[in-house]
């Protein structure tokens, strides 16, 4: 990972896209400190959150920050039961509750997911991947947190699920006013999702803009790559389509750095000078718009 | 499209005996496979997509078997092929199969070039020397650089879409008819994905063979495929061109499938979705088996199976809603725009 | 080719079903229930094996006989030396059968209670260890696997242990120690946890990153709770099959021991002590008895305990349950 | 390779000196009259004290190992106290080389090739007859105690074929009892996990690809499966000399073989102290030399493993 920067606004979904081995998990666990960021700073709600930090704010993270994880296989401990998967944060935040309320919380909260209250006394075993993925979500949830990161949260299930993780994941943002950081690796559900994205590509951030913005000026030639790449759903465009392939030795570095650039109005770009007037120039029609 | 059979499917059952029940996996899926195309099959995990292509080459697990139908292929029906003996000749030779995960696909102790040239001198009866070369030459006709050297290295030292690309070596490496490329980019990254692609279609057009395509993508089909063949349950429910499958979809699974994908949302609006699982398929099915999980399902769908209704003399599909009696019911937002695109493209 | 829907048959459907029909989305939600537990799943598999249920009852009719047998009416003490009445001689090396049911030994003690007497003893020695084992060998291997940072540590001491042969190990503490009850516990303890240690070892680094785990840190859930309720339940069956196959083992070392010279003194009944005495006199074929009927008692445990092991290890792995 | 071999030979030799220097600790702590023998009873205290003085086991621990490496480095390993008192104990271990020696490798040589063999063949025909009689072989050698079952061997080895009850160097016949017993144990430990990787490489994905291929099944066991599942097998290596020498110290004795093993047991029956500081030495040594042939010989199979640890993950 090299040093990465950008800001998540309260209440958006922030998409962050990158292929296997980009480093976009670890900058997710990062935030949640399951890995220890090796330099820079993690803010939230304007206080420093890496690092060693004091156990009232540790406990105000906790609460703050949730996660949905990737695998909905490994996600949930297959030796206890739903009952107590989900309500597994409540006895740090809310030790004093009794079991009665436990479970009231716990049904609430499966039911906000579309489960029934009844599976609490189920093993996960018994479900399958999209409701598995769901009584994760319930699971975060609970907490009632500011900020959920969600780590390829669809990418295992299967293509008739994924759309209905996605609407609950919508519809919850709506009626809780939740932040997202989105991470995937396919753009299409990125764009989807997401108000804003970034790219990142080997451990660095190349460009970060608007959804719509990105998919229709993408400076940056790695962006690009990556858009002429998704797939598209209509045979007759498909088969046109140009593929454009990334390399990374296109740069010429040698006499000026590349440094991460405002281009446009909330368009930032990993780019030196004379990259950024070029791309700007070149400012290419994106496929999608052909049509 | 040239329209002679090279595989015709019929009626195909195929069971599994787990733990002492039995799982009918392939529930009766006829198919038709033509001549140099591309067909595709595309089902969600458990639809038994894998296993159906399988049994085109032998290739069930131990527990499982077909129970009914039959597979033509060359004059043979291939379900009646029981002995090893019969299928090494058909294996690799006439039909070659690329599966999903490059990773784990190679013998990870024996070098790629070997890997390759054994097909060789098996197929084709080369000496080693003559493998040797020719696996170099078609290393290179897969896009992999430096093949010579390339060839005596461990799969390891190659990455996640060479890999892909020496798999496919290998699989075209006899000449063989079919080709079947079981997700062959499901484990790569998106870039690598549309390369890889576009390696198979190229190599398709060169060596003239025909391909199946299974997948769960429809995005993928999209690009490569003549022919698709939706799949659910264990039954094929809609076959037609790339073209009617996308702008003319007839089967309710088919729109889920197609509208449930982010590329034809709109933001800030619900994706078209389904709820539910796939059926299990210990148990019997009666009537349509994706009925439970249709919110505009007909009674007559929990009672008969339909049969599969003609559209146009390439477009099937088996759904009750092809019937003159049934109520008129609108396919979703998604597709209807899809369709009236395409309509005004074509005008 | 394609099936045209059949006309006439199509005609005889009543036109009435073509309605739509009542809808419930919870119905596919309903879909995959199965009423799964996984103990009574892992006990159901355990049971199903015909193998195993021979085993079980056998194993447990032996222990429960064993602890039972010097209650029951009419046993003889196992370290009394018994004379014949008539000549005042020993009854030395009597024959299996009538007034006693499996002999007597060179000096004339009541084979059948040495035996029962004998079992007693080294099953004592077999579960303490095992539990002994199980106890050292789970702290070390939690804390070897789950703290980072003694990792290196950790690693060079069981190297260090591990690189040393067992048997000689094993002889080198009881050697140094007395020849004593204890001094064959604590040997064998101090050589046969490093296995479990290691097993429970490898077993937590795997479970250690699975995302569960990291979904309960990021619940804030304290490590003890994580280690309670995330990675034990993982281990049960493994710690129990260990300190299964334990037992057999020790009962090995202790045989072993005690050809040496190691093992304890004569005055103790225990299958060590009798099988080697039996291998005094084997090559006898009349005093033969004297070596079989231990041996066979002790292959009977020892199969028993490690058939029983595996058949659990195997039902516990939930990749087996239906 | 080399370069490999190099760092896993210096990482041996600093796991040796800690386990020589352990074992060296530990053994100060053997019962004293092990220095004296049948004196011992008749020695005045002071006469106790002289004779440790003499011996120098009253130095600080430290110098004492120090004393004890630089006599190692020269190839001296002390004098026994009682076996045969005062003869240099390299002297006495030196004829008894070859037996230990040649019986050991004879007994892995001999475990390997059946051993492997059965695995394969079980793997082969899994759930058939061939399959059923290994494990219950497997499962008689791992549950019953090798000190017991090899009893048995001998009785009805010398009963039953009229094999020769002892060892005799000049009788070739006698040397087949020994021999089978040393390798049983190898065979079973062989054959259960040989079997277990075999299945493991046959549910890969590159035997399903070998087959989509045309490979007939006896070519992908021959070529690829057996191939693969010998690496692992390696680590088992030493793993088995460590058996066999724990293994050999019974036999040897057993049958009277004039080797180490057998005069482990006798020295420790006579209290020797000296004598089983140097055996037990020589003992641990040759496992730590059988840890690292294994590991050579997993990189030898395996260049995945001389490659990763050096480059970092892919």
């Amino acid at each position: 990972m090299k040093a990465v920067s950008f800001q998540i606004y309260k209440g958006e979904t922030f998409g962050l896209v990158g292929e296997s081995g980009s480093g976009k998990t670890t900058i997710g666990r990062a935030i949640i400190r399951i890995n220890e960021a090796s330099g820079g700073q993690i803010l939230f709600r304007g206080k420093r959150i890496d690092g060693r930090i004091e156990a009232a704010l540790d406990r105000e993270l906790i609460q703050g920050i949730q996660m949905i994880f990737q695998d909905p296989l490994s996600s949930l401990n297959e030796r206890a039961k739903v009952d107590y998967i989900v309500s597994e944060g409540l006895y740090q935040t809310k030790p004093g509750l009794s079991g009665a309320q436990r479970l009231s919380i716990v049904e609430k909260a499966l039911l906000e997911v579309g489960l029934l209250p009844e599976f609490a006394s189920r093993f996960p075993h018994e479900f399958s991947g999209g409701q598995r993925q769901r009584i994760g979500i319930a699971r975060s949830l609970v907490m009632e947190p500011e900020l959920i990161i969600a780590d390829e949260p669809i990418s295992a299930l299967d293509v008739s699920i994924r759309a209905q993780v996605l609407n609950l994941l919508s519809r919850l943002q709506k009626e809780k006013g939740l932040t997202y950081l989105f991470i995937a690796h396919d753009l299409s559900v990125v764009r989807f999702i997401s108000d804003r994205i970034a790219v990142i590509n080997r451990g660095e951030l190349v460009e970060l803009a608007d959804s719509e913005e990105l998919f229709t000026r993408p400076l940056h030639p790695y962006t690009r790559a990556l858009l002429s790449a998704i797939p598209i759903p209509d045979p007759i465009q498909e088969r046109n389509k140009e593929i454009l392939i990334y390399d990374p030795s296109c740069h010429d570095y040698s006499k000026e750095k590349p440094a991460w650039r405002e281009a446009m109005r909330g368009h930032w770009v990993l780019a030196n000078g004379q990259e950024v007037d070029s791309y700007l120039k070149l400012a290419p029609i994106p496929a999608t718009e052909q049509t | 499209m040239n329209s002679t059979t090279v595989l015709e499917v019929r009626d195909l059952v195929v069971k599994f005996r787990l733990r002492g029940r039995v799982l009918t996996a392939i529930r009766g899926a006829s198919l038709e496979l033509y001549e140099g195309e591309a067909l595709a099959i595309v089902g969600e995990s458990g639809s038994g997509k894998s296993v159906f292509t399988k049994t085109f080459i032998g290739m069930l697990d131990q527990n499982g078997w077909v129970d009914s139908g039959s597979i033509d292929f060359e004059g043979r029906d291939l379900t009646r092929q029981r002995t090893e003996g019969e299928w090494m000749g058909l294996r690799g030779r006439k039909i070659a199969m690329v599966f999903q995960d490059p990773m784990t696909s190679l013998n990870p102790l024996v070098p790629v070039g070997r890997q390759i040239g054994e097909v060789l001198t098996l197929h084709k009866g080369m000496t080693k020397d003559q493998a040797r070369s020719a696996v170099v030459e078609l290393l290179d006709r897969v896009g992999i650089p430096e093949p010579a050297s390339r060839s005596r290295q461990l799969p390891h030292e190659y990455s996640g879409g060479m890999r892909q690309r020496a798999v496919i070596a290998m699989a075209i490496a006899a000449g063989p008819r079919i080709l079947i490329c079981d997700e062959p980019t499901t484990a790569l990254d998106v870039t690598i994905q549309a390369q890889i692609l576009k390696l198979v279609k190229a190599l398709q057009k060169d060596f003239g063979f025909t391909t199946i395509y299974i997948t769960h993508d429809l995005g993928v089909v999209a690009n490569v495929a003549d022919r698709v063949a939706v799949m659910y349950a264990g039954k094929i429910v809609e076959t037609g061109t790339a073209e009617e499958i996308f702008y003319d979809a007839r089967h309710p699974y088919t729109w889920a499938l197609l509208s449930s994908l982010p590329q034809l949302g709109v933001k800030g609006q619900n994706l078209y979705s389904i709820a539910g699982t796939p059926p299990n398929l210990f148990n019997e099915i009666k009537g349509d088996a994706f009925a439970p999980r249709n919110p505009r399902a007909q009674k007559i769908d929990f009672e008969y199976e339909p049969p599969m209704f003609e559209v146009s003399p390439t477009h099937h599909a088996a759904t009750w809603l092809l019937d003159p009696r049934s109520p008129k019911v609108d396919p979703p937002p998604a597709i209807q725009a899809m369709r009236a695109r395409y309509q005004g493209r074509a005008s | 080719m394609m099936r045209a829907p059949d006309a006439e048959a199509m005609k005889a459907i009543d036109s009435r079903l073509f309605e739509f029909a009542d809808y419930d989305a919870s119905a596919g939600e309903r879909a995959g229930y199965s009423n799964y537990s996984y103990w009574r799943s892992t006990l159901g598999m355990f049971l199903a094996k015909r193998s195993s249920r021979l085993f079980l009852w056998m194993l447990g009719i032996l222990l429960l006989f064993t602890f039972v047998q010097p209650f029951l009416p009419g046993q003889r003490d196992p370290t009394t030396i018994f004379n014949d009445p008539a000549t005042g001689m020993q009854y030395r090396n009597v024959p299996p059968g009538g007034q006693f049911w499996l002999g007597t030994n060179s000096i004339g003690q009541d084979l059948w209670a040495r035996i029962w007497s004998g079992t007693r003893t080294s099953l004592l020695i077999g579960l303490s260890v095992g539990l002994a084992e199980m106890l050292i060998g789970i702290a070390f291997g939690a804390l070897w696997g789950y703290v980072r940072r003694l990792d290196r540590v950790m690693t060079e001491i069981y190297n260090v242990l591990d690189n040393i042969p067992t048997t000689v190990l094993l002889m080198l503490l009881a050697y140094i120690m007395k020849p004593s009850f204890q001094t064959m516990v604590i040997a064998m303890c101090s050589v046969g946890w490093l296995g479990l240690a290691r097993f429970v070892r490898n077993q937590i680094v795997i479970i250690r990153d699975r995302e569960y785990n990291l979904a309960s840190r990021c619940l804030g859930t304290p490590t003890r709770r994580i280690i309670a309720k995330n990675l034990l339940p993982y281990l049960v069956s493994v710690i129990m099959l260990q300190t299964a196959l334990s037992i057999p083992g020790t009962i090995g070392w202790e045989v072993f021991l005690t050809y040496i010279g190691l093992g304890l003194p004569v005055s103790i009944p225990s299958l060590g002590n009798l099988v080697n005495e039996g291998r005094m006199i084997m090559m006898s074929e009349e005093l033969r008895y004297q070596l079989i009927f231990p041996t066979v008692l002790l292959s009977i445990i020892t199969i028993s305990f490690y058939v029983l092991g595996n058949a659990f290890s195997d039902a516990s792995d939930p990749r087996n349950h239906t | 390779m080399l370069r490999y071999a190099f760092k896993r030979l210096s990482q041996s030799l600093v796991t040796l000196f800690i386990v020589v220097s352990f074992v060296f600790l530990l053994m100060r702590l053997l019962p004293i009259e092990g220095y004296f023998g049948d004196r011992f009873q008749k020695m005045s205290k002071e006469a106790i004290q002289a004779g440790l003085q003499k011996m120098g086991l009253l130095d600080p621990w430290y110098q004492q190992l120090g004393h004890f490496y630089s006599d190692l480095l020269r190839g001296d390993l002390g004098v026994s106290n009682i076996y045969r008192r005062d003869v240099p104990i390299t002297k006495i271990l030196a004829p008894r080389i070859p037996y230990s020696v040649g019986f050991g490798l004879v007994a892995v040589v001999v475990a390997m090739s059946v051993g492997l063999t059965m695995g394969v063949s079980m793997a082969k025909h899994k759930d058939r007859i061939q399959d059923r009689l290994g494990t219950f072989y497997i499962v008689f050698a791992h549950a019953v105690p090798l000190a017991v079952y090899l009893l048995f061997v001998q009785l009805y080895g010398t009963s039953l074929f009229k094999l020769p009850l002892l060892f005799d160097k000049y009788q070739p016949l006698s040397w087949i009892l020994p021999g089978i017993s040393m390798s049983l144990n190898g065979i079973a430990f062989y054959a259960m996990w040989m079997r277990r990787y075999m299945v493991d490489e046959l549910s890969k994905d590159y035997v399903k690809l070998a087959r989509a291929k045309g490979l007939s099944s006896g070519a992908i066991m021959v070529r690829h499966v057996m191939r693969n599942a010998y690496v692992p097998m390696a680590q088992y290596l030493p793993a088995a000399i460590l058996t066999t020498i724990g293994g050999s110290i019974y036999i040897e004795s057993l049958y009277s073989i004039p080797g180490m093993g057998g005069l482990l047991v006798d020295v420790i029956q006579r209290q020797d102290n000296t004598m089983v500081q140097a055996l037990v030495l020589i003992f641990s040594s040759i496992g730590i030399l059988g840890l690292f042939l294994g590991d050579l010989l997993m990189a030898f199979f395996d260049p995945r493993i001389r490659l990763v640890k050096g480059e970092g993950s892919r």
